[in-house]
């Protein structure tokens, strides 16, 4: 009975290779899964989280931040700097100064839903490279925006 | 219930008195407040009952001047979850290892201990665990603030 | 036939340049083959479908600089890749792959093919030794451990098909299978002559002595630029060579209709290659323990059955 | 036919041929900054000694130092391959110190994106278990179907792996049907595909005997280190966190949990290839009894819990996390303890080791799953 099982075995274990090099060999006959980027580009989902952008508001093309401060109280990490003051003859403050430093920065979202007035919102850039670190560390998310002052 | 009957039996064992908390609003089963020299007695009579360590910890509770530590338990078969809490002094804290009943419970009582500064008593292994080796410094102590 | 001075110096020249060319083909193909079985493309970046990808990796391994580590035995770290590669270039000649495509024509060319082939152990033992380094050194004694598991019942596979060929010679050899290739007669015995190769060009299921997850990089873990180059083309000469012989043994060697005969020898060779990478590419990797368990209890007493059976059937 | 490594080993064996191995903390094997220190004689350990703390990080200290929902983004941190139940048990025990509702669609996307979650967990412990044993292709073909776990996710809450997705009182926002469709067009594809999964490793010979008897975790000792998750039902408890203590929206749905008894190596592997059965199976119910409605209830802008102590245990895919927080009635945390299942899970590892070979010993390591940073915080 040994040898019976001894023999059975090895034949059973032989098989189950073979099976085994059958999947291998699908895998290689089917498609590749790879998307060769940058050649190819996969798309970026509704909710991406970039780095945080300020809005403009649309009326006046002003950043419609306002400059509470909410989102840099909120945030975990502290990576928020924000000031504003009153352009001459308007009512509320007006962002001068955001800086973003994005080093530290989790991609949380907190300061994007905590902002009253929905002021914030998530950028669509991803590959951010520079050789410049000091780059990141002070991120103006003014620079694109129109300035009242 | 079965699963409080087990619970009875074991503290009954040390000779504890059982008393449940309210389970769904707290997640614990039953919260006690014990001197040290009953803990090890509770733990064989838990380690005898098939229940398991889940973590050794404690608090530092700055304003009234001691340490809790807290001992969690519970049962694989049913859910118990128990809370251990022994009170020390802050200026001399001393627990008892349970190392020696549930071995699991070493590593967390090296991370305990050199988190707050307690010593356990008759620990196996007294070695820090997560912070290097020469660190003498206890980071969870609420006087810690990582400044010197 | 004797061999001049200048005959030697064209088989040299012609074999350096088979390693070499072989080396760049295989490293490519496993990349390839790896990638497609793991829905990957591989190599795409350098030349057509990465084909000069393994070309500009070996540039860069060559310019790479050659580390010593502190308190290694020098002589010993810098021998052992030569001691791995040197011998391919012996074991290379009697090679024939086609009717007259051979350097040396040589009535006991398996034998010294063989004894070439334990040089390579050799090598890994020396480069675990010479390292310094608890993982080469680990690596270096089970390559040592293996290869008397695996090298009698490679013996008596080949043992077995010289009896029924009754030659030392593989051109004698590959030509007695003019009328049935020996795979027929004896699959059993090409399944585990295949299993054997595997074990002896140490690769997965087999690669005790690398076993990346479990010895870091094995026998070469301190190797770096050439020394750690050299070994790889030594690995992939050795596959080149096993998988030679096997097509020769069992598979006709370059003999096949329509084609000419060196490239019905490079088909059936690239076939047992890929076949090799095929196992790698699928499998775990067996415990050193079963491995010899493996050889000892189910390989060796299988040929040695089969030497017997095959003895007396050509007896009759 | 017996290919099993000798199992008693002399471990009294004394002599000078002993040397010390420090596998770490830069290995292939032990996926992540785990130094182990290893006394070997030849390939035999003889004593093993788990160094921790290479990715120490203070998590509790952090978090006594931030609001609640500072904390949030935090907790992800810890272990990043089951994100969501980290996110998920932070989120459930501050609403259980405060007394939060939350809607029923959100406790089911909530379920649903966690077993999602579970799931590619247990794809990347399939194929880093099997590249332990030496296995290739299985870490890239788990790798695949991850892929899209991670594409629907990342549909679902813009984030690959670290989430942060749940708000304490639900979800941040309304999850379209897109998202469901392409769960279940998943999971269905899922179900043929898990077909070659076996195929290409359960069956295969060479698993089978790295992995039977090895690694052998005894019922009595499971206890004695509080092992809790897949390690523990391969050793013959049906332990589950999920059962035993239904939170979210779990008692409303019908699992069996997956127990093996023989508690080796092959035993945990089944219980976690039964578990993508199981997590396939409460979502696809999920999905199906989706209510309409609501996904966030009406919460403070600023959580102050009121003072008091809560400890909420979920099943992450490792095992039990218990959060325990002590709150004193201000906007921070007292004290927060993470009960994290890697760090018991990994303490028996030093006695799985003792006796066996090098090479089996990584497979155990393998086979406990261990998310070094989550066991060093």
């Amino acid at each position: 009975m040994i040898e019976c099982c001894y023999i059975k075995d090895i034949i059973r274990g032989f098989a189950s290779l073979l099976v085994g090099m059958r999947v291998t060999m699908q895998n290689m006959l089917s498609r590749p899964h790879t998307v060769q980027w940058p050649r190819e580009e996969a798309p970026l989902p509704p909710r991406f989280r970039g780095h945080i952008t300020v809005l403009p508001d649309e009326m006046t093309r002003y950043p419609k931040c306002f400059a509470c401060g909410t989102c840099a109280r909120n945030c975990p990490s502290g990576c928020i700097t924000v000031s504003g003051k009153k352009p001459a003859g308007a009512r509320k403050k007006v962002a001068n100064s955001f800086f973003l430093d994005f080093t530290r920065c989790s991609l949380c979202g907190i300061c994007v839903e905590s902002c009253p007035v929905g002021a914030l919102d998530f950028s669509r850039h991803y590959a951010l490279a520079d050789f410049d670190g000091r780059k990141f560390q002070e991120m103006d998310l003014l620079q694109d925006l129109v300035s009242p002052f | 219930m079965q699963g409080s009957n087990r619970l009875e039996k074991a503290l009954a064992e040390a000779g504890i008195e059982y008393r449940p908390t309210e389970f769904p609003n707290t997640g614990l089963h039953c919260s006690l407040s014990l001197g040290p020299d009953l803990v090890r007695p509770l733990a064989t009579a838990l380690r005898s009952n098939g229940f398991f360590i889940e973590t050794v910890t404690a608090v530092d509770l700055l304003q009234e001047n001691r340490f809790e530590g807290i001992y969690l338990f519970n049962h694989y078969d049913d859910p118990l979850r128990l809370l251990v809490r022994v009170p020390v002094e802050r200026s001399r804290p001393v627990l008892p290892s349970i190392g020696g009943i549930f071995p699991g419970a070493v590593w967390h009582e090296r991370e305990t201990a050199e988190m707050f500064g307690i010593t356990f008593q008759d620990c196996p292994d007294s070695r820090n665990l997560l912070l290097p080796e020469d660190a003498d410094y206890h980071p969870l102590r609420k006087d810690f603030t990582g400044r010197s | 036939m004797s061999i001049t001075p200048l005959h030697l110096l064209i088989y040299l020249a012609g074999i350096s340049a088979l390693v070499g060319l072989n080396a760049v083909i295989l490293v490519w193909l496993e990349r390839k083959v790896a990638g497609h079985m793991q829905f990957r493309y591989g190599p795409m970046e350098v030349g057509p479908h990465g084909l000069l990808q393994t070309l500009a990796d070996g540039i860069k391994l060559v310019s790479k600089q050659l580390l010593v580590p502190n308190q290694a035995d020098k002589p010993l770290f810098l021998m052992a890749p030569i001691v791995s590669l040197v011998p391919i270039f012996v074991a290379m000649m009697p090679l024939p792959l086609g009717e007259t495509v051979q350097a040396w024509e040589l009535n006991i060319g398996l034998l010294l093919i063989i004894a070439l082939g334990l040089l390579n152990t050799l090598g890994i033992l020396l480069a675990g030794w010479g390292s310094n380094n608890k993982y080469a050194l680990l690596g270096g004694s089970r390559a040592v451990a293996q290869i008397l598991a695996y090298k009698i019942p490679l013996l008596l596979c080949i043992l077995t098909i010289i009896m029924m060929a009754g030659s030392f010679s593989l051109r004698d050899i590959a030509l007695a299978q003019e009328d049935g290739w020996y795979v027929l007669y004896q699959p059993l015995l090409f399944i585990i002559y295949i299993v054997a190769i595997t074990l002896e060009t140490n690769r997965s299921p087999f690669d005790f002595s690398e076993a990346e997850s479990e010895l870091v990089a094995g026998f070469h873990t301190e190797y770096s630029g050439m020394g750690f180059s050299l070994f790889f083309l030594a690995e992939y000469s050795y596959m080149f060579i096993a998988s030679a012989l096997a097509s020769i043994l069992f598979l006709g060697g370059w003999q096949g209709p329509l084609l000419p005969g060196p490239v019905w020898s490079l088909i059936k060779l690239y076939a047992i290659i890929f076949l090799l990478m095929w196992f790698r590419w699928t499998f775990p990797r067996l415990r050193i323990d079963q491995m010899l368990s493996f050889g000892w209890k189910i390989l060796l007493p299988v040929t040695l059955l089969n030497f017997l059976v095959t003895a007396g059937v050509l007896a009759l | 036919m017996s290919m099993a490594a000798p199992l008693t080993y002399t471990l009294e064996k004394r002599d000078n041929d002993n040397f010390t191995l420090n596998l770490g903390p830069q290995h292939p094997g032990t996926h992540g900054v785990l130094r182990v220190v290893l006394q070997m004689d030849g390939e035999y350990i003889l004593h093993a000694d788990p160094v921790l703390g290479y990715g120490h990080r203070m998590q509790e200290k952090i978090a006594e130092n931030m609001t609640y929902l500072q904390c949030l983004p935090y907790v992800c941190r810890m272990d990043y391959l089951g994100a969501m139940s980290y996110n998920l048990a932070w989120v459930c025990a501050v609403e259980r110190l405060c007394g939060f509702e939350v809607p029923e669609r959100a406790e089911h996307i909530r379920v649903i994106a966690t077993e999602l979650n579970r799931m590619a967990s247990h794809l990347l412990w399939w194929g880093a278990y099997l590249l332990d044993l030496g296995a290739f292709t299985p870490f890239l073909q788990a790798f695949t179907d991850r892929e899209q776990i991670l594409d629907i996710l990342e549909y679902l809450t813009g984030s690959r792996l670290t989430y942060c997705y749940f708000r304490f009182g639900g979800l941040p926002d309304e999850v379209d049907d897109v998202f469901l469709e392409r769960t279940m067009s998943f999971v269905n594809g899922f179900r043929k595909r898990l077909k070659n999964y076996h195929d290409l490793v359960t069956g295969n010979v060479i698993f089978h005997h790295r992995s039977k008897d090895v690694g052998v975790i005894l019922p009595f000792d499971a206890a004695a280190y509080g092992l809790t998750g897949p390690i523990l039902r391969g050793s013959g408890f049906a332990y589950d966190v999920r059962k035993q203590e239904p939170y979210a929206a779990y008692e409303r749905f019908d699992f069996i949990v997956p127990t093996e008894t023989s508690g080796d190596c092959l035993a945990r592997y089944n219980v976690r290839m039964e578990e993508f059965v199981q997590s396939m199976n409460i979502i696809e119910q999920a999905v199906n009894t989706i209510p309409e409605g609501p996904v966030r209830s009406k919460v403070p802008k600023t959580i102050k819990p009121p003072r008091g102590e809560v400890a909420m245990a979920v099943e992450t895919p490792r095992g039990e996390l218990v959060i325990y927080i002590v709150s004193d009635g201000s906007k921070k945390p007292y004290r927060v303890k993470f009960r994290v299942p890697s760090f018991a899970n990994l303490s028996v590892f030093a006695r799985l080791a003792r006796g066996q070979l090098l090479a089996d010993a990584l497979a155990i390591l393998g086979s406990l799953d261990m998310v070094i940073p989550e066991v060093d915080r």
